[in-house]
């Protein structure tokens, strides 16, 4: 019995994959990519399309042709925040714009607000306030978070310990963004010295950063900060701690 | 100081244009000491870079006192700044004095230059950012998205103990119930009245122990509780009526009955 | 327009119309259409589309051409009650579907009807009714059909002729029974504690039988019995049936 499961590991071997043979499976397996991002109003993975694909597609094939079929179509493949989704085409905003039931506009406050947290992030209140030199008012946050563009990340290693803000996968999805180094400007900003990293260069931390991972200098909220922002946890997290 | 609205449903507050006086004093327009600092930079219209922070400080200076003058509220924030800027003014326009502790005028000067040129910069990349293609405003997503469907397949999940347990139980309480069901015999409450009617036309005003009278009844032992409780209810019963005296003498001891004075013995029987 | 629309029948004849002309504009009104059914949440009618598409746009034209780059797509346009929608293609259904085995507990009254059902099989539900005591929901048996654990044996030759129903092979193997004479008998659940105190020496626990043939007073299912129980049915086929 034991030697003979030796078999086991050539079960998968057969499978040399050169192309020619693949073609008919790379032909469904766009197929079926495409009808899982068309479905979808959210942005997938290629970890969440690999669940769904058959064995052994090559997604990062698959998406660059489908990406190529949609590229002059009225409905494109675009990347956001690292996931791909079908988005109308820019161009054509003018026709369905008309659709937008009263498109609320940030701010000007909370458009600033919303680009220094994406800039600078991980930043905070007091940090915001002197850049725009002027207070934030609370209100301002609080719309942002609802939103869901930011987010709560932790809480600054200093005194008196802030609250650090940061933005979210919705954030770069809204704006049509594949990375937070895809901010428009962002060189500019850098190579101006606007934005100092906190860290120290050779952490290798790019700066802005909106990695899930804390940085060298923020904690872990607090359990209490959980329950202060429901608006923010419900975003990130699946029900359960938001929930009144 | 402008009302820190998050969503303004109007176009931006009047872009605010060159020489037009009135717009002066329009406080209400800006957010806050550094953006009005700001403008009045970009009126200098020359490169930030190479901005005069002396002229600044004057200009920013006449516009508070012309605001001021006006009666124009103004915020704290905006009071300070001309004070520190008067501050700095002074400094500038005098001979610095030797090294000491704190930052020469210069260096304040660069310093607040070199905030205004970062606060123009995320101004200009908050404008860039406004100015993509938004999604929900110049593209869109699916509109009817086809949600994965769930199909939750139940696997009911239960041992062994699990099912004996509820078998036992189950019959456990039927053994239960069927024996009582069996073997009780119950006196019931007409019964009861019946046979002490009975024993009332018997009764000749003497005392009688109940349980003499009730040992009859009780076919089997086991009666004898349903026998002697049934027998008490109609007993208070029939005193309630009047048709009966009881007395016990102490707790446990027998039950007497007679019948009442002036019961009338019924024709019962 | 009306004596024109022969063409329909030779749509992939290449297009002799006057369509030179009209392409750039043809196109950009597909482009168009394209985006508003993509983003549109309802299906959209001919009307609808018109209100949007350029001046003069052939609508007619502009859906079959659509339909036709779909045609063989992982998304189709399809016409639902006149109107028209994307809709991913009917063959891969599938990949929009995920099945998700939960876990659950048997309730009380379940448990206690299969502990009955396996004891006493066959039982009909009128005996199961008189050993619990309370009646037994049609729910209740019907999710134990879904188990799997129980089913259906047979009829009693009896009035009414009641339905018998009895432990299938799955549930000696869920409950790690060899045989179902392995299921204590009154004198083991007594020595091990399930029954406490007297019982009535009249009193007895039968020894169960599943055995496939049917007994002396039982008579096979009709035929009807068999499609009357769409839960236990779709256990054994795959899907289709059970779908709401």
């Amino acid at each position: 019995m034991m030697n003979e499961t030796d078999e086991i590991e050539d079960v998968e071997a057969p499978e040399e994959t050169s192309v020619e043979s693949r073609v008919p499976d790379h032909n469904e397996a766009i197929r079926i990519a495409e009808a899982l991002l068309f479905a979808s109003a959210e942005p997938l993975g290629p970890e969440e399309l690999a669940g769904r694909l058959p064995e052994g597609a090559d997604i990062q094939k698959i998406l660059e042709d489908l990406q190529e079929i949609y590229a002059l179509r009225g409905v494109n493949l675009v990347r956001v925040a690292g996931k791909w989704a079908f988005r109308t085409a820019s161009d054509l905003s003018f026709v369905l714009s008309r659709d937008v039931v009263e498109q609320r506009k940030l701010s000007r406050a909370a458009m600033e607000t919303l680009s220094i947290i994406a800039y600078h992030q991980p930043v905070t209140r007091a940090e915001i306030e002197e850049i725009r030199g002027v207070a934030t008012s609370k209100g301002t946050l609080d719309l942002l978070l609802e939103t869901g563009w930011i987010r709560l990340r932790g809480r600054r290693k200093a005194p008196g310990r802030p609250v650090t803000y940061g933005t979210s996968p919705a954030f770069l999805d809204h704006f049509g963004l594949d990375a937070i180094e895809d901010l428009p400007g962002l060189e500019e900003l850098k190579g101006a010295g606007f934005i100092e990293g906190r860290v120290p260069s050779d952490m290798s931390v790019p700066v802005p950063s909106d990695a899930e991972a804390l940085r060298e200098d923020e904690d872990p909220l607090d359990q209490d900060d959980l329950f202060q922002e429901p608006l923010d946890m419900h975003k990130t997290e699946t029900g359960e701690t938001g929930e009144e | 100081m402008a009302k820190p609205l998050p969503f303004e449903d109007v176009e931006p507050t009047a872009e605010r244009g060159e020489g037009e006086p009135a717009l002066l004093v329009d406080v209400d327009g800006f957010e806050g000491p550094l953006d009005l600092l700001l403008e009045l930079a970009r009126r200098q219209k020359v490169d930030l870079h190479r901005i005069s922070i002396l002229a600044l400080a004057e200009q920013y200076i006449a516009f508070i006192e012309e605001a001021r003058r006006m009666r124009l509220e103004l915020a704290a924030d905006y009071l300070v700044m001309a004070a520190w800027l008067a501050y700095l003014k002074s400094r500038l326009l005098l001979p610095e004095p030797p090294k000491g502790e704190e930052p020469s005028a210069e260096d304040l000067a660069t310093a607040l230059a070199l905030r205004l040129r970062r606060l123009e910069a995320i101004r200009e990349v908050a404008q860039k950012l406004g100015e993509r293609s938004l999604l929900g405003r110049d593209v869109f997503a699916r509109g009817a998205p086809e949600p994965v469907i769930v199909n939750r397949d139940a696997r009911y999940e239960a041992s062994l103990y699990d099912l004996l347990k509820a078998y036992a139980q189950q019959r456990q309480v039927q053994f239960n119930s069927k024996v009582s069901l069996h073997k009780r015999n119950v006196w019931s409450l007409i019964d009861a009245r019946e046979a002490l009617e009975r024993l009332v036309g018997h009764l000749s005003g003497d005392w009688v122990t109940l349980d003499t009278y009730l040992v009859e009844f009780m076919v089997e032992p086991a009666m004898r509780p349903t026998v002697l409780a049934s027998a008490l209810s109609a007993t208070l019963e029939m005193v309630r009526e009047g048709k009966l005296t009881v007395r016990q003498d102490e707790a446990f001891a027998p039950v007497w009955v007679k019948s009442a004075d002036q019961a009338e013995t019924g024709a019962q029987s």
